[in-house]
């Protein structure tokens, strides 16, 4: 359970200067995402192009896992289809669990710098907020699963 | 242990009956949450099981003897300790929680109408509000929130106002396990028998840090639990005016509560026992006089002036440290020992972690109170709490990895 | 400790994981009351203290964290045992008194009307025969008492009248604890579900006897207290399928139950946690977990021979002592350790009073059952009750001393 | 705790073979005693002749010691005025307690084979029935109590 690294320079940053954490005009899909236990709260909103996730931003309030996860994975996930969208997100809860292999961490790029949330189990509600989220969102239509 | 005479133990004398404690490997400031337990407590509730574990109340034979002594015993040492008239006004519990609902259900259900209020205070613990909501909810009553200030001191006028000739019960909290504010319970007493309200004051913060005297309180109903005050988990104590109990109907029902039982009804056991359904948790009241007992060894001149170093320190140095804001009182003597602040641009949830990679312990979050959380326009805040057996390095510690948050989130 | 393998320790060798009973002073015949604790218990009860201490489900930092672990698992480990689908069909009370009321509260008050009928059995413990008189008289529902006959079994006729299209739940208990015999739950379950009634089995007296499956039984929901289970006071448990579980309101409200709070209500946890209001006894849930080890480790098997030997030894010498009259079945097997008689001319009172100036402990009075002393027309019995870490040597004294009650009681 | 000696020949005798346990016609005084704990249920019956108890008896059900205790106590009462009744249910009451003289106990004759229940918390309800029976019944009118 050390947890000493886990406010890696990857996460502080999207933390502190998220990229995609702003109002998004326009959005077709939009969502809430709560962890009522901890007050984790965003909301995720998209743009999609046929099955193409063309732009994305959050807004909320939470822990700075919370925040600089969601702001990662729509670094990810924005240019991707859904489909490709949700293979990552399998991959990212996988590499939370402590399941995923070393390409599979490699492939997820940024977000890998949250693989150490797997010792946390109090904190992998937080990490995966976005990504469950997202999910909702896109999941229903997302198609193959694999 | 030392054979020195009383009060003259030293901190590390005191810290080396916890065994947690004396380890010195956590700074344990989380005492608001749940204490830690000295070793004549665990081997109390161990002796109950090795030397006179049986079922209380109904054996005539020398184990179950000793185990109803045991028990009954223990309910005389909390009536003692808290000033209770006689042992009958202790209901034993599970903990504070369960003892506010015994009240909302038996008394408030039967005894609240839809023309009455309830007075319940913004600053109180989920425990003592939301069993006044449902009594609300089913009865039609009105809940009026006594609203607090900033540090959590409550104005005449608003005591005035929320206060009036329509109250019927006022549940309040001794002390806010958030603002760690003493509120003041005599007067508040004196404004409700004035209008023939009653009066649940919430002691579970309280009890650990100063002298109870129901009696000087005017309260009608105490609540408690064994948890925060050095007893195991699974016990705690619903103290009521005799009068009041004697009037109330039993809550949950079952063994041990009743004279005799019919098909078709069944009349009830005197007071407690009428409220102590099923198999008591004998060995956890057993564990709790031990507590009390030894509480009163360390004696609350001790505790209050423990309280008082460690807190004025803790607040002191956080005062200096930029960007953090202590919620509350400015004065360290109206904390007893909690101390809620916040970090500048730091959810209380990574304040919590990053003290916890340093092995300091406390907790972030609503604190089970989130009106209170709301109505001081924060989410959630970050909470240190002493006990007596908390050291000058432990506060250092916490201070220290306070200082070094907002750095180590990027912040530099 | 013998370092033989598992199965072969003798019942010495078991006689020594329990403290009270090593010493050989008492015979301890008193188990349906309550068991007596394996050292380990106690020790997982002492080690969660010093181990581990801290309140569970908040804290971010490592002691809290483990706690957490450990009350959770046990909570796998009780669902495990009785072969629950998934934990979260699992609450932890305090007793099994309290996990009947939950449903009496939660589920009774909110599913029964006054067309409605529960079937309780005549010859239900107190704690799930008053809970039901409960929910009967504030929903006008009527109760509809299954009788047994004086063996404690039920005839298909009687079943077939008290459980019919009417009824919505059946309130019934796995093994008595004054005839010590199996009802056929099965058949119940299934009877009551082709009705579309529910099934609350009180498995207070059956699951320190036998290995329990909710799903074989068809039990909608399950009782049963850890006391009598090798565990400590203060812990019990409800299981309850989990569909049921998540259309009920919550019963106690306060901390850890809530998902969030506001000044005009609330939004509760998912289940179990919401029906676990305040800081729960994570303790005595990590100790439960241990006499759960323990217990498999000795395993049913063994459990059900010990059972049947000393419980044949004593039925048959008791059958050979003029003037004892044994209740129940003829059949040994049928009364699970349980030894409930009279003696002509002599108080229940007084035979419990002889055989403890012997040192034989068991217990005298109604049972918490008056309704089956009534049915089966006798005031009060004597009980012995017999648990796998008994020897014969105990049923022996406990002969010799019921063999001479009337002697000196002066009917020479 | 020893309690060896509790069924001593005089509470065995009075608990087999009671004078006093039989219908009463014609009482003065009727009067239902119960401990509800453990069953024992008396129903104590008197005739008067002005301040003196005449005659006495009960009938119930209950453990040999409330039962032999209800006999001792009519015996020593009938033919006594209701203050010194009151008197011998005081000292007796005291002698339960375990704070009575050696005199007292002996001026409780019979009633003095209880004196051990003293030592037996359990069974202290049993041995007083019918005592604070009948200081209901005549306590109110009962006079100079002291
Ligand atoms: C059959 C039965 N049901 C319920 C209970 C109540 O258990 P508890 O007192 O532990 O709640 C008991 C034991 O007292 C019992 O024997
Ligand atoms: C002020 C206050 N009231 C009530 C409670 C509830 O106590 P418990 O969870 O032991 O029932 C707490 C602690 O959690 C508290 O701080």
């Amino acid at each position: 359970m050390d947890s000493r690294n886990l406010y890696n320079e990857i996460l502080t940053e999207h933390n502190m200067r998220p990229y995609y954490k702003h109002e998004l005009e326009d959005a077709d899909l939009v969502l809430e995402g709560v962890n009522p236990n901890c007050g984790d709260d965003i909301w995720l909103k998209l743009k999609l192009d046929g099955d193409v996730i063309t732009d994305g931003a959050f807004v909320g309030d939470g822990c700075a896992i919370s925040q600089a996860s969601a702001d990662i994975m729509l670094g990810l996930v924005i240019g991707r289809t859904k489909s490709e969208a949700i293979r990552l997100i399998d991959m990212f809860t996988r590499m939370i669990k402590g399941e995923a292999g070393e390409e599979e961490i490699e492939e997820l790029e940024e977000a890998s710098a949250l693989k150490d949330i797997s010792h946390m189990p109090a904190r992998v509600k937080c990490a995966v907020l976005g990504w469950h989220t997202l999910e909702e969102m896109i999941g229903d239509k997302g198609g193959d699963e694999s | 242990m030392s054979a020195e005479n009383t009060n003259v133990r030293t901190n590390e004398d005191i810290r080396n009956d916890f065994v947690l404690i004396a380890q010195n490997e956590y700074a344990y400031l989380d005492n608001a949450a749940t204490s830690q337990k000295p070793v004549c407590v665990i081997e109390a509730e161990k002796r109950f099981y090795t030397d006179m574990n049986a079922n209380p109340m109904r054996g005539f034979y020398p184990l179950s003897l000793e185990a109803t002594k045991a028990y009954e015993d223990a309910r005389s040492c909390v009536a003692n300790f808290i000033g209770a008239s006689c042992p009958e006004e202790i209901v034993f519990t599970r903990n504070a929680t369960e003892s506010i609902n015994l009240v909302a259900y038996s008394w408030g259900l039967n005894n609240i109408r839809a023309c009455d209020e309830i007075a319940v205070s913004v600053s109180e613990h989920h425990s003592n509000m939301l069993p006044w909501q449902m009594v609300a909810k089913a009865t039609g009553a009105k809940l009026n929130y006594i609203e607090c200030k900033s540090d959590g001191s409550y104005s005449d006028e608003e005591l005035e106002r929320a206060i009036n000739s329509r109250t019927k019960l006022v549940a309040i909290t001794h002390v806010s396990n958030v603002l760690g504010r003493r509120n003041p319970i005599e007067k508040i007493t004196e404004m409700a028998h004035s209008f023939g309200a009653l009066v649940l004051v919430d002691a579970s913060q309280s009890i650990p840090h100063m002298k109870i005297d129901v009696q000087k309180l005017g309260a009608d109903f105490l609540a408690f639990s064994g948890h925060k005050l050095l007893a195991p988990m699974g016990i705690g104590a619903l103290y009521g005016r005799k009068s009041l109990l004697e009037d109330m109907p039993p809550f949950l029902t079952g063994g041990e509560m009743i004279e005799s039982v019919r098909l078709d009804g069944a009349t009830y056991a005197e007071v407690p026992h009428k409220f102590e359904a099923g198999t008591v948790n004998a060995a956890g009241a057993y564990a709790l006089s031990e507590a009390i007992r030894y509480i009163n060894s360390i004696g609350y001149e001790y505790i209050k002036e423990r309280d008082r170093v460690l807190t004025a320190k803790a607040i002191e140095a956080l005062r200096k440290t930029e960007h953090v804001r202590i919620l509350g009182s400015e004065d360290p003597y109206d904390h007893n020992g909690i101390i809620s602040f916040t970090i500048d641009n730091v959810h209380p949830h990574d304040i919590s972690e990053v003290l916890a990679q340093d092995k300091v312990c406390i907790r972030a979050g609503h604190h089970c109170a989130q009106p209170l959380m709301e109505h001081l326009k924060i989410g959630s805040c970050a909470r240190a709490s002493i006990m007596f057996y908390n050291s000058e390095d432990e506060v250092e510690r916490f201070i220290e990895s306070v200082a070094s948050v907002r750095r180590r989130l990027g912040w530099a």
